[in-house]
């Protein structure tokens, strides 16, 4: 059960969130001229990391914001959160990843 | 033609136990205003409309006379009022940039007192109230068993509001007298 | 009966109980007494009562082990009826007056049970066997299979409602402290220093941990009340006792339950829960769960009267109960010593086996002042006595450990008491995500501090941390305490923490034996040697795995079912990973540990689910007009989390009389519907129609203020996933409406692309969903009646279809849009939810001389279908397009962007032929066909048949007369006119004719009239 | 049935049988042979399968038993069966909506009808029958819709009356939240021992000649000219003609290894067990509106599980409200069972696609095939899947079963929209 860092209003519970998947896929603009293969891409595929991961939350039972957060998938660590319209944050460098690096 | 009468989800239901009671209050005109409130200009406007500084911290709230103001997000905010809502709303709107919407009938007002409070609030949400974090004056969102409450303190006494949705009234008020008995 | 193993008063034993309260209580039909203070075992102990249960496989009798709650063995059935609970340990049964129990998994009786065949043939049932057989003839598996699972399980289910309630409830501290024994005292005593919040928490019904079963305690335990009440007088203090820290999650969030009422015995709790469910969220834990010792594995080391060494301490000294008065204390280690002491102190004849030479000269003088044999470099070899011990053989170890030589010597005993050594209780540190490392002089895994996770904080102190002295635990202790308080932000100035001062003996240089050796090689003969109690895992079983390649410690676990039986292998576990690695050849670490999962013992279902079980299970959301609909008799239908009405039924009718009468009435009078329940969202902003554009598929520039248009939402995959009437009320201003299952997701879905992908856009959306009461008005004089009420002209010149009014209803501000989802004249009528009630009961007065009829959901869904008009998630399931829906004049043809507008355009879904939406007449206007019936290509006597279409709506209608149906059917907007087969499950095969989708008024004059 | 399957089973004491487990007993069990062998990687193989669980066990298995291809390697990077094999609530069933599905599945049961003698291996397949429970008009609208679907599929379903339902389960709270309307009854459906499953298709695959290397990593992929030649793994390199990827959970790090992405994510999703008690439930049942699914064990506990958290995560554990939103259900379907107590909880990884369906296809890269996104659901399909897999692999081209399973679905718009239809996992 994490706590997560609601950018507006700090150190919650999970349960007040709802996670949204990957972050950082813009909707494309000039859709017509895409291929379906371009298309497909953007509406399904995922790069789904074992590591470091950039993806949405909403903090659904408090303040409706959605932003993002920098969380590891294997330890399930939140290395940040940040705002929607924040730059995205560096990936930790290997000295600051959490020593439980464990295999699943 | 019979004068209206005005329900509230509850109709002003009560309850009380040995260190602890709940009551819905009254109904109250109640408006959700969207602006950037960092811009002077909307924060100027709105003040004067309301006599309250709606710049606030997040997650506190503000009062003067009858008329108090939430912080509910970054570009969010619940007024209380006993004031001429429609009138204000209208008011409001046109204000560039700002929405208002009367959300006066969206919700239920319930205030808990007495020592049990703390632990009755606390068998319903992940929040930690104690007054060390959570003291007069601090207002949130959080959870309440499956509703979305807004939970403020409002004395040492102690004595908490939580406004919940209509449709989630019933369920939150028979939460919290059930859990009244167990704590 | 009288309590034959209770020690006399005169001894300075018994710290728990308190003679002067007996209690009286039943176990297997026979009434004994025990004392206030006794947990059951302990009650039947002092009776003479060894034999409690059957084991699992071989339905070997079993007796008690151990004290506390890593007992394996002595699973009761307790209590009758409703009340009853299975598997439960009779050494966390706290006794109270009246208390029945009985023990499981026997029968007839538990001396005599006829499962124990099992055991004569133990032999062709070695670990997996079930693997390797019941396979033939194959259709007797079902057979093989009911006994089977007869004879697996234990106690049995109650099967009525449990009559207890619980509580769950979240709590928050700066420092939780994990464990009550000396350590966790002194963390908490010093934790509490400062201003820090702590929070104590203990499984025992009092604090002090393994002190309680020392003898000789007096100075320690009043210490501990001396810490306690300090603890006790710090607000900033919280000490929960019976309540047993569960399960240890991510950032510090713990689950703990708390036996509120159980030990006042079923039904005597009044208002207060059975038990008491904790979810906390600690910011720093302080680990102080102690440790637990091990039996040595030896031959037939399962007979009633074999023990753990400080079990035997803890029954004499905590509750003055002398498990057997000879005594063999069977040790690897020191600790045992004290145990021999304690036992021959208060009158049992003991004897000292010890597989270590060189026993050290100051032990041999204590044994001899108490004329205590001792046996150094010995092993238990083999034992007698089968529902409980009466001797046991023991003979010379060798220097290695694996073999037995020189004399045997028999030794009358009806208890031995074993030590293996202990194991450090790193549950709560495993679970947290924390290594562990395997500690050589302890011979035991301890936490691997410096592979803690990082988001789970937490110090391990004491004896679960491998120190096993009173002293070292109260100083690593208070240490914990201090630097935890620190890292939470409040830190103490100073402790206060002395060394309690005990009567111990540590562990001492413990020579690890993993197995005993016997005459035989192990595995042969007849004897067994037990490591998990419970599911009968035997040294043998390893072996058997390991010969078959289940070598890794997982594959152990799964093929032997080592460690997984209730109480998760907390005296078995390292045992058995110690002799796969001697197996082996290679290290105890190299074989490594099964992962810990939680709950650490286990937790009641009741509990987790806390107070938010029956009518608090799920909110039952209601309408301002609930009341009233109660009140006319209305059949509730749930959609979501709604309660709405379904249907009205007056005296006599059943609903389907019902159903048609309202759908008629709606088309011959007016109706009235709640629909109060369907979303609304106020969505304000200069760029608000913007998002509107982008949202749904059609055009809503050209939308006048005051109008209404129905628009569709589409998912990126291009499917349709909402409905509605959006209606412009001012410039920047609109009220849009979704379905009411869809009201969260399509506000969530707004908020979501303006949020993140549009955040330059000024549109405000708002949830207005339950700020409006609404009544839909249905029918030919829906405009009469309104027109009563309301100060609006109603005429349709002045307020036509698909536009919006605002104005009064019954006295009350209202905004009408008259729009319609039945195809009549229509008008919704919302007013602030405060008048619902009101305005409800204003139409129905007002309603009366215009035949107003109230309506439910089902007539709605005739009406509706009756003029082709769609539900979501009915008639379309998250698969079909517009177009499939033959509602391509809802698709702009001009707009290039909008939410699912690339999606269409794929190569299968443009491709034709897809199914889509038609009408369906049965050849026979009477048979309606059931919703789900399939339209096949070809009717075929038996499956499989293909086919191509199904019903998603059917109805009979009172309108059309006759019953009616939409489908979707493979390129079903090419085949109107064609006849269709549909072939039922019971080998009906019905014809239908594929038709338009409107069977009322198919030029639809009414809604605009 | 034949005893045991000759084509392995050379001898008969390798063989198991009630015959061997006598004549074992006799000397002590000291001459059971290992279920398989534990040999060290060859530097290449006709086949290599990444993944040592349910699927792609079987598909060695079926390789190297039924298209003449015994060259294979499965390389596991921990113990066999220690994936979602080892650790599923074990529902078999095959009444699926949609006809792709029904192919499929319904392959499967075929197989698990007959999968205990075919391996020699007791995979303990219970047909006790599978229920699902309707809570409300909708429901029993997809209950409709998917029991004649089924049916006219040629598999077995019953619509069940709420009366029907309570004589099946006496047990159950009919009026509970969102009381029972009816049911849809699959007989053929049930439970497997999942382990068993594991280890029966290794003992079968190992004595076909299929070498299983487990605590072997893959790490790479090596792919020239757009054609896949082997995989690095934590013992080296082992070259092969043709890689099937069947790592479930850590598909998308393998497709990344071949440079490319999967339109799935991976998600807990978690479970727990009782403590065993005397039979209580004698079926397996699910419920879509109250969010619960419950089956009781041979050995006694009941196995319960609900839906899977919502973000990415490759931990194995999961959030601790899920399992509050599994065990209310439970309590509120079956309020008995209130006192009775959870013994052990745990999580898996699944690889779920959009539409909830697998996929089981060629890639963009030359001989490298993927079967995976079985998500929550595809114990029920190891056969199956295994069978289809292994003769797709060794034809190069997806045979008709697996055919619309392919990763073009998913650009084209063909999905398999099990989730949106039926929403019905596991
Ligand atoms: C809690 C839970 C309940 C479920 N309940 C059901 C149910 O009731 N019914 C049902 O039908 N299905 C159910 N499922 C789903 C089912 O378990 C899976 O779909 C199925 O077991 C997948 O089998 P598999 O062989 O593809 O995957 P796995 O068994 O996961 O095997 C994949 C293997 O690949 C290995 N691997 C991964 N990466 C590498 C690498 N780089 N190198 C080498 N090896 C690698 C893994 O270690 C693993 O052993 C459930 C799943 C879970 C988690
Ligand atoms: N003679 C020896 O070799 C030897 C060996 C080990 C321990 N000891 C003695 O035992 C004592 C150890 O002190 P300590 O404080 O480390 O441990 P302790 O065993 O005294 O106390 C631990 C307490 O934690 C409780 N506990 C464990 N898990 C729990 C959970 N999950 N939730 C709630 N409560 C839980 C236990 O019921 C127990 O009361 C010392 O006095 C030490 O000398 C002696
Ligand atoms: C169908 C099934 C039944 C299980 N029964 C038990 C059980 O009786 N006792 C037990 O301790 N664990 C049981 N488990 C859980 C396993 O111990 C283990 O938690 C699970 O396989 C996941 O592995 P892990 O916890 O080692 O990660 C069962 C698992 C499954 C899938
Ligand atoms: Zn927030």
């Amino acid at each position: 059960m994490f706590i997560i860092n609601c950018p507006y209003c700090g150190d919650r519970d999970q349960t007040e969130f709802s996670c949204h998947g990957e972050a950082h896929i813009p909707r494309p603009t000039e859709t017509a001229q895409m291929s379906d293969d371009a298309w497909g891409n953007y509406v399904f595929f995922r790069t789904n990391p074992k590591g470091y991961h950039r993806e949405r939350w909403l903090h659904t039972h408090g303040c409706r914001r959605w932003f993002n957060a920098l969380r590891h998938t294997v330890t399930d660590e939140f290395v940040t959160t940040y705002k929607i319209e924040d730059p995205r944050p560096p990936l930790p460098t290997e000295s600051q990843t959490s020593s439980d690096g464990r295999q699943s | 033609m019979a004068n209206p009468v005005i329900a509230t989800p509850l109709n002003e239901a009560d309850f009380s136990i040995d260190g602890f009671s709940v009551a819905e209050l009254d109904y109250s005109g109640k408006i959700n205003l969207r602006a950037d409130f960092e811009s002077k200009h909307a924060n100027q406007s709105l003040t004067k409309l309301l006599g309250i500084d709606c710049q606030l911290a997040p997650n506190t709230y503000k009062t003067s006379g009858d008329t108090s103001v939430f912080w509910l997000g970054p570009n969010e905010r619940l007024v209380y009022t006993n004031g001429d809502v429609d009138a204000m709303v209208s008011q409001w709107r046109n204000k560039a940039g700002c929405a208002a919407v009367d959300v006066s009938d969206y919700s239920s007002v319930l205030k808990l007192s007495g020592p049990k409070a703390r632990d009755v609030i606390a068998s319903g949400t992940p929040f930690d109230i104690h007054p060390e974090v959570f003291s007069v004056g601090d207002c949130t969102q959080t959870r309440f068993g499956n509703a979305t409450i807004l939970l403020s303190n409002h004395s040492e006494a102690p004595e908490f509001q939580i406004q919940v949705r209509w449709s989630f009234a019933e369920y939150v008020f028979e939460y919290i007298k059930r859990v009244a008995r167990y704590v | 009966m009288s309590q034959s193993q209770r020690l006399p008063d005169e001894l300075p034993v018994g710290n728990s109980i308190d003679r002067g309260a007996p209690l009286t209580f039943t176990f297997d039909g026979r009434q004994y007494t025990g004392y206030q203070g006794d947990t059951l075992a302990s009650a039947l102990l002092a009776n003479g009562v060894r034999l409690l249960g059957r084991s699992f496989k071989y339905h070997r009798p079993r007796g008690l082990i151990a004290a506390g709650s890593e007992e394996p063995n002595a699973l009761v059935q307790l209590e009758t009826g409703a009340y009853t609970e299975p598997n439960t340990r009779a050494t966390s049964i706290e006794l109270y007056d009246g208390l029945v129990a009985k023990s499981q998994n026997r029968w007839p009786t538990l001396g005599f049970d006829v499962g124990a065949v099992n055991s004569m043939v133990a032999r062709f049932l070695p670990a997996g066997f079930y693997y390797k057989t019941f396979m033939w003839p194959a259709s007797m598996w079902m057979t093989y299979e009911k006994f089977i699972r007869k004879a697996a399980g234990l106690g049995v289910s109650p099967v009525d409602d449990d009559p207890d309630v619980y509580h769950s409830t979240y709590a928050h501290c700066d420092v939780l402290v994990i464990g009550g024994g000396p350590a966790g005292i002194a963390a908490a005593t010093a934790a509490a220093n400062g201003s820090a919040r702590v929070l104590l928490v203990d499984e025992n019904n009092q604090l002090g941990g393994a002190l309680l079963g020392t003898s000789d305690n007096a100075a320690s335990l009043a210490y501990r009340d001396k810490a306690l009440q300090a603890l006790k007088q710090n607000n900033n203090v919280k000490i929960l006792s019976r309540t047993t820290v569960t399960g240890y999650y991510d950032y510090n969030y713990l689950t703990a339950i708390e036996k509120v009422t159980d030990h006042l015995g079923p039904g005597n709790g009044g208002d207060a829960p059975r038990q008491r469910f904790w979810k906390i969220r600690a910011k720093q834990v302080v680990i102080a769960a102690g440790s637990i010792e091990r039996p040595l594995v030896f031959a037939d080391n399962d007979r009633p009267g074999v023990m753990l060494a400080n079990a035997v301490a803890t029954y004499i000294n905590r509750y003055g109960v002398l498990p057997g008065n000879d005594v063999v204390v069977f040790t690897n280690n020191d600790s045992a010593y004290q145990v021999a002491l304690d036992a021959a102190s208060v009158g049992a004849t003991v004897t000292v086996v010890d597989t270590r030479k060189n026993i050290s000269a100051e032990f041999k003088a204590s044994l001899q002042q108490q004329s205590i044999r001792l046996f150094e470099g010995h092993a238990i070899s083999s034992v007698r006595g089968a529902k409980g011990i009466e001797s046991v053989r023991i003979m010379g170890l060798s220097d290695d450990g694996e073999s037995l030589h020189g004399q045997a010597w028999e030794i009358v005993c009806t208890c031995v008491a074993t030590s293996g050594g202990w194991t450090p209780s790193c549950h709560m540190f495993s679970q947290s995500g924390g290594k562990l490392k395997y500690e050589e002089s302890i011979a035991g895994f301890i936490p691997d501090t410096t592979r803690a996770k990082k988001s789970c904080p937490n110090l391990s102190a004491g004896s679960c941390n491998g120190v096993f002295t009173t002293s070292e635990c109260v100083e690593q202790g208070a240490d914990a305490g201090l630097k935890a308080a620190a890292a939470a932000g409040k830190p103490a100035t100073s402790t206060d923490v002395a060394a309690f001062a005990v009567n111990e003996t540590a562990q001492g240089a413990i020579a690890p034996l993993w197995l005993v050796p016997t005459v035989h090689p192990v595995g042969e003969g007849n004897s067994k040697h037990f490591h998990d109690f419970q599911n009968d895992v035997t040294a043998a079983d390893i072996q058997l795995a390991a010969r078959e390649g289940f070598v890794s410690v997982e594959h152990l676990k799964r093929y032997t079912t080592t460690g997984m039986a209730t109480d998760q292998g907390k005296t078995s576990n390292l045992n058995a990973l110690a002799i796969m690695a001697n197996i082996q050849g290679v290290s105890i670490p190299e074989v490594g540990t099964t992962t810990f999962r939680p709950p650490y013992t286990p937790l009641t279902f009741g509990a987790v689910g806390g107070q938010e079980s029956r009518e608090l299970f799920i909110q039952e959301r209601k309408t301002p007009m609930h009341e009233w609909h109660v009140a006319s008799g209305a059949v509730f239908e749930d959609v979501g989390d709604w309660k709405r009405p379904w249907y009205f039924p007056q005296t006599g009718e059943d609903m389907h009389a019902a159903v048609q009468r309202e759908t008629l009435a709606v088309r011959q009078s007016v109706g009235m519907l709640d629909a109060s329940t369907l979303g609304k969202i106020d969505i304000q902003g200069k760029d608000a129609v913007k998002l509107l554009e982008m949202v749904y598929t059609n055009n809503w520039q050209k939308l006048a203020v005051g109008s209404c248009r129905y628009g569709l939402m589409l998912n990126e995959h291009g499917m349709i996933f909402d409905d509605g009437v959006t209606t412009r009320l001012g410039e920047n201003h609109y009220h849009m409406t979704t379905t009411t299952g869809g009201a969260a997701r399509v506000m969530s879905w707004l908020e979501e692309w303006l949020q993140t992908e549009w955040p330059e856009w000024e549109v405000y959306c708002t949830s207005v969903t339950e700020q409006w009461a609404v009544m839909a008005l249905n029918g030919p004089n829906a405009r009469a009646l309104l027109q009563e009420l309301t100060d609006i002209d109603v005429s349709n010149d002045s307020f036509p279809f698909m536009t919006m009014r605002e104005g009064t209803v019954a006295g009350v501000p209202a905004r009408i849009y008259r729009i319609s989802f039945t195809g009549e004249q229509s008008f919704e009528i919302n007013v602030p939810a405060r008048y619902g009630k009101h305005l409800i009961e204003a139409l129905a007065e007002a309603g009366k001389k215009h035949e107003l009829v109230p309506y439910g959901t089902e007539a709605m869904h005739i009406l509706r279908a009756e003029k082709g008009f769609i539900i979501v998630g009915q008639d379309t399931d998250g698969t079909v397009t517009p177009h499939d829906m033959d509602m391509d004049w809802i698709v702009s043809k001009t707009k290039i962007e909008y939410l699912g507008n690339r999606s269409q355009q794929r190569t299968d879904t443009s491709r034709d032929k897809r199914p889509q939406l038609i009408g369906l007449l049965t050849e026979d206007p009477t048979v309606v066909l059931p919703e789900g019936a399939h339209i096949v290509a070809e009717v075929h006597d038996q499956p499989p048949m293909p086919t191509i279409g199904h019903v998603t709506s059917s109805y009979m209608s009172p309108n059309a007369g006759r019953s009616i149906a939409l489908a979707l059917l493979q390129d079903g907007i090419n085949r109107k006119g064609d006849t269709v087969s549909l072939r039922l499950m019971d080998g009906t095969v019905l014809q239908a004719l594929v038709t338009d989708t409107v069977f009322v008024d198919q030029e639809g004059a009414r809604v605009r009239g | 049935m034949p005893q045991a399957n000759p084509l392995f089973f050379d001898d008969l004491m390798k063989a198991y049988s009630l015959f061997s487990l006598a004549r074992n007993a006799m000397s002590y069990h000291r001459n059971w042979q290992r279920a398989w062998r534990s040999p060290d990687p060859k530097s290449s193989y006709d086949v290599v399968i990444i993944g040592g669980g349910g699927h792609g066990l079987a598909t060695a298995y079926y390789l190297a038993t039924q298209c003449g291809i015994s060259n294979v390697a499965v390389i596991e990077k921990g113990w066999l069966g220690g994936g979602n094999t080892g650790r599923n609530t074990t529902i078999v069933r095959s009444n699926y909506l949609l006809d792709a599905s029904a192919g499929i599945y319904e392959h499967a049961v075929k197989l698990w009808e007959g999968l205990s003698q075919e391996l020699n291996y007791n995979v303990m397949f219970s047909q006790r029958g599978l229920l699902h429970l309707a809570h409300s008009v909708h429901d029993m609208q997809e209950i409709g819709r998917r029991g004649n679907a089924i049916y006219l599929n040629g598999i077995d379903s019953e619509f069940l009356t709420p009366a029907q339902v309570k004589e099946m389960l006496p047990i159950i709270n009919m009026n509970c939240r969102y009381p029972v309307m009816g049911g849809l009854l699959q007989k053929r459906g049930g439970t497997a021992r999942h382990d068993a499953v594991a280890w029966g298709y290794a003992r079968g695959a190992d004595a076909a000649g299929v070498d299983i290397i487990q605590n072997c990593e893959v790490t790479g992929v090596r792919v020239e000219n757009n054609t896949v030649t082997g995989v690095e793994t934590s013992r080296g390199f082992i070259g092969a003609n043709k890689v099937g990827s069947v790592a479930a959970g850590h598909s998308s790090v393998i497709a990344e290894m071949a440079g490319f992405k999967l339109p799935l994510e991976c998600y807990p999703l978690q479970a727990l067990v009782s403590e065993p008690i005397k039979p209580i439930i004698d079926c397996v049942v699910m419920s879509n509106g109250i969010h619960v699914y419950v089956s009781q064990s041979d050995k006694g506990e009941l196995v319960v599980g609900s839906g899977s958290d919502a973000y990415n995560s490759y931990s194995q554990r999961g959030s601790f409200d899920l399992i509050e939103h599994t065990v209310g259900p439970l309590c509120e379907l079956f309020p008995l069972f209130s006192r009775l107590r959870m013994l052990r909880q745990w999580a898996g990884i699944v690889d779920v696609t959009v539409d909830r369906s697998p996929i089981l296809s060629k890639t963009p890269v030359k001989n490298l095939y993927f079967n995976c996104g079985w998500g929550t659901g595809g114990f029920k399909a190891t056969p199956g899947s295994g069978h289809a897999f292994a003769h797709s692999i060794a034809a190069g081209e997806m045979n008709n079963i697996a055919a619309p399973f392919s990763i073009d679905r998913f650009n084209s718009g063909a999905l398999i929209d099990e989730g949106a239809a039926a929403a019905v996992a596991h």
